[in-house]
């Protein structure tokens, strides 16, 4: 089977940014991403996780499979609008059999 | 006093503040209790709900005048310009920064639905009537304060440069809508009209799930504000105790501020009584998120821990019976 | 004539359809307001138990007779052979493609349970008494129609080649599972069944729970259709008008199928009411599950905003009242 | 003789049997019926603090005196013995390893609370009062069974060498954790803490929620447990008749020693047959967790499966009645 | 510390497939999986989550770490499986230490 | 947009052995990790799910991003952690922009 290279985006970011990132990624032109709710963690702002009852303190992830360019531009605006919050992005190497796809 | 001192204590051993104080030890003790947060929420929605239409049933007795539309006005010239005090307050007794500091007074502007309904099922069970008004009069409360916090935090942006969100208009659009559209305002006031609406008739026919349970559905959602409370207490570094100290005082002063609403809206003893708690009472499910998206330098480590593990405890275990006192004794 | 727009009116104002309005506006004014998952997944599961189980302790006082057995065959009946009616219909009048039209077709054969719950409530509030296996017919009309669903869908297939999963044998076990032992029917049907062998000692020992808080719990399960079904609406594009229209009329037409099933079986005006009520209301529970399963091809955005955007709100505000007055007038 | 069969068929023939029974055949039928894990985990914790708040509301009637201390401190003494009566009946009849032995023995030592709370509704069913202490001795029946677990896992160890997590410090407390402030122990502990102190004042305030309503609850989650243990025992290779035999026999067993202690302690015949029910019953919701933690070369596919899918429908189905007769026959 | 090549196959679909997809993993031989349920995404086929009563609308996630043979097979089967439906595949290596394990 | 190469490690485990091993990843000295809860799978120990009520049967999963050498002692100790129970960990490479953060 033919495979293409993609680039998977993982972007862990808090609740109450998951819309305004959904609406960045729609803006870039991205076909379509992927969004795992209710996932706590730790990192420089310390400790997250819905222990409050605001959702304020919850984390996402959001899991975009896209073109080696999108992904880069994803990553550069992505991390603009995180400044100054707490998330990260990362992405890494995946294989699609339907290029055209994504 | 003798009379204060007892109502106090007998606020103390109601099943609401026992199972309050179950949470709160079990966390302490690092128990593995835990409320799934669907069931968390959906309590939550329970209780917001129903207090909005218990509200709405009892204006539909009282029916509306003037003095309800001048108290809707107080509320909310009451939540927008206690922000300003508190900000006030920080920047004059702790080194907070401005955008944490807008943050938190934005907290102490709005207010606390749990705080309140528990106020209102003290005074219930007191036999202390109050206006039906009072629940429409929190429901506005919860927001304006949010407005009061952002121009408190663009004000110090324009001094230091930036840590304000609100130019990107796709963030703009997400905080109107905490503003006004915000879940449990929706909720509050929308049982609260279809309380008004339909009356002692729509009492009879929801009354066996909307009032009957009430009290023993507060005493789950206390349980676990408890474990919320005591867990983010665990976790937090609030930095020093005029921070903490103005978790405690805070609520005295925006309770002295309700009172005197109070006194010029010429309430009864209970609803001067339930101005002054949602005076001293703080948010922390409307406000935080709005904050998040607004004001992202503030630290939500310390306008959380603020609101939920140092206000909500000192209001639900001391603060309502001290609330009530003062109010017998100014109208009584 | 004055006395139908009376009752019409009467139905508006009551909190269950008010709770429905507050969902559906929120949902509009892009509110944050959400129900968790879990929460209206186990609200679903109360109603459904509940409604089981009331009918059953009904038909424990009627007793199952010939023209009960009757009954049961003519719901099959009706919920088979309502969809071939509603994909002519479709076909007739629409441009849609022959899978998502048979899709469609199966959902309307099929009921709407928390349509059908507050149908009953209303009749409650009127005062109007119903036969208990009302409930049973209800869980036999649920699946029914799937198989009529497919069967359109396989005849277009076998023309256009393709589209349908059914030659898969693990797709085709999980079909079959869809339509016998689907959650709801095993619930309703189960519900039923424990109601109608404990009979009156059973409703004591749990009617605390299963009957009085039963119309405060549809109140905020309406609540979440009124917000799921507004939010539907606004993401779909159901692709003209015609379609749009069917969701209306078809509602008619199966109200009428089901007044004409209820003179032939001797239905009371309640009965009749609900078994008209059954043929209007169109399935978005047990349905969409088993067509993304065996057509594929057929569009979910259709077929899911159809019965839940279109239909669902129409019979809860407007179509309820209506088969009342038809079922008054034609039988009362 | 007769009586007891006609007790056993009406214990057969209540909503609450009756929707185990639903589950389980639910799930024999692979139905997709499902109830979300958030609502399950709310009701489990609504029938702990419930529970716990009615025993110490019963006990603030009867006052504790010499009998009720001794009465805990035997509960204590038989969650500890039991283990190693059912590791000896394990080792002495199957082939079970020595982790695995040690894990089922602890499961047995600690208790059901929903068997139990099935049992309390029996029992008031039949209008047979227990004494309200009982509800303590279970909860200080959770956990004393794990130390005993661990103790015979340990010398196991000892002689085959490995298999235990117990020398990790941070393991410790982790098991530590779960045996003193595990959760269900402290939710009716507290409970019970909370219904002593407030009494009846706290019954008129809350029961209309943790009373009212308890029934119907327990229905939805037995249709819960009846899923969980019918899915548990497809999905389970118990490996050999004597270990499914044990889950039978077992309760038997832990009974009589239950009956043996309320001879001790002077109990009531509703009493005595709650507390062979806490004998027989076996813990699935607070001992699996610490054995996984502290054993984890024992098969959780074995322990869970005995304690959930064969001992407990054989208590709620046979085993209560039975026990409630043997109490009479012996205490009446 | 020795590490082992492997492929991380990851399947997004409708909750109704997977169980029938979960049935080809194991028809396939493959030793493992683990499912992350309620996720909501967008893609081709529109929007997609949690938003009606039926679960019709909700996606679920398949993770499958295996030999690049096996990887290979599945998704080229995966993808028939889906053929017609809403639903992604796509791959990327991972390293495990445990080689005998996957 | 620069990049950095840094290792995603992923631990799929059983709920009861979370907060071990959250501590073993803390004593590392990593600076983040993110959870997934409530999964369920199936391995070699057989299918696991939320289907009991103890919990003593679900699964999580630890997502770590960190250094190469971080990565290899996570993944040895973790293993180690895990001896004689059920539960898998495996690592890929992934790019970050902002090296220190990690
Ligand atoms: N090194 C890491 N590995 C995995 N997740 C991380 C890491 N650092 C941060 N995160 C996640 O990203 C969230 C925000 O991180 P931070 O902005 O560093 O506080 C945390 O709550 C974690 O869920
Ligand atoms: N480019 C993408 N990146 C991440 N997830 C995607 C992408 N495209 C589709 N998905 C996911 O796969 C599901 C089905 O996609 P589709 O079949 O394209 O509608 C969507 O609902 C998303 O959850
Ligand atoms: N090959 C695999 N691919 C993905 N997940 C796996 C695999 N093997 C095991 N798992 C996950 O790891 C858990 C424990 O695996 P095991 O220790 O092999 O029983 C399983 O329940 C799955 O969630
Ligand atoms: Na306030
Ligand atoms: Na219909
Ligand atoms: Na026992």
């Amino acid at each position: 089977m033919e495979t293409f290279k993609k680039k998977r985006v993982e972007i862990i970011l808090e609740q109450p940014m998951v819309r305004p990132m959904l609406h960045l990624i729609e803006k870039l032109g991205v076909t379509g991403y992927t969004m795992l709710p209710h996932l706590s963690g730790k990192g420089h702002t310390g400790e997250r996780g819905e222990t409050d009852l605001s959702g304020a303190l919850a984390n996402a992830m959001i899991i975009v499979i896209t073109s080696q360019d999108q992904a880069h531009r994803l990553m550069e605006q992505g991390l603009k609008l995180l400044t100054d919050r707490t998330g990260i992005i990362y992405m890494s190497d995946v294989e699609v059999a339907r290029d055209q796809h994504f | 006093m003798g009379d204060v001192i007892s109502v106090a204590m007998g606020n103390l051993l109601t099943p609401m503040v026992l199972f309050f104080a179950l949470g709160f030890i079990a966390a302490q003790l690092r128990s593995d209790l835990e409320i799934p947060e669907a069931i968390s929420k959906g309590l939550a929605i329970y209780l917001m709900a129903s207090i909005g239409f218990q509200g709405g049933v009892k204006l539909s007795h009282a029916g509306f005048g003037l003095n309800v539309a001048l108290s809707l006005l107080a509320a909310v010239a009451l939540s927008f310009l206690l922000p300003f005090l508190a900000y006030f307050l920080l920047r004059a007794t702790t080194l907070m920064k401005r955008e944490t500091a807008a943050a938190v007074a934005a907290h102490y502007g709005s207010i606390s639905v749990v705080t309140f309904v528990t106020a209102t099922e003290f005074l219930n069970s007191q036999g202390i009537p109050f206006e039906g008004h009072l629940v429409a009069m929190m429901a506005l409360m919860e927001t304006p304060a949010i407005v009061s916090g952002l121009l408190l935090a663009r004000r110090g942006a324009s001094k230091d440069g930036g840590g304000l969100a609100g130019d990107n208009p796709q963030m703009s659009g997400e905080v109107l809508r905490e503003i006004f559209v915000n879940g449990s305002v929706v909720l509050l006031v929308g049982g609260f009209l279809i309380g008004w609406t339909t009356g002692d008739r729509g009492m009879d026919a929801v009354g066996a799930f909307m009032l009957d349970p009430f009290k023993g559905v507060l005493c789950l959602f206390l349980l676990e504000m408890g474990l919320v409370a005591s867990r983010r207490l665990r976790a937090s570094k609030l930095g020093g105790g005029m921070v903490l100290a103005f978790g405690l005082y805070m609520p005295l002063v925006g309770a002295l501020a309700g009172l005197c609403m109070a006194w010029l809206l010429g309430l009864s003893v209970g609803g001067a009584t339930l101005l002054a708690v949602l005076g001293a009472s703080a948010s922390y499910i409307a406000v935080p998120a709005a904050m998040r998206l607004a004001v992202p330098k503030a630290d939500p480590g310390v306008y959380v821990t603020l609101a939920l593990a140092i206000t909500f405890p000192f209001n639900v275990v001391i603060g309502i019976p001290v609330y009530l006192a003062a109010a017998t004794w100014l109208f009584g």
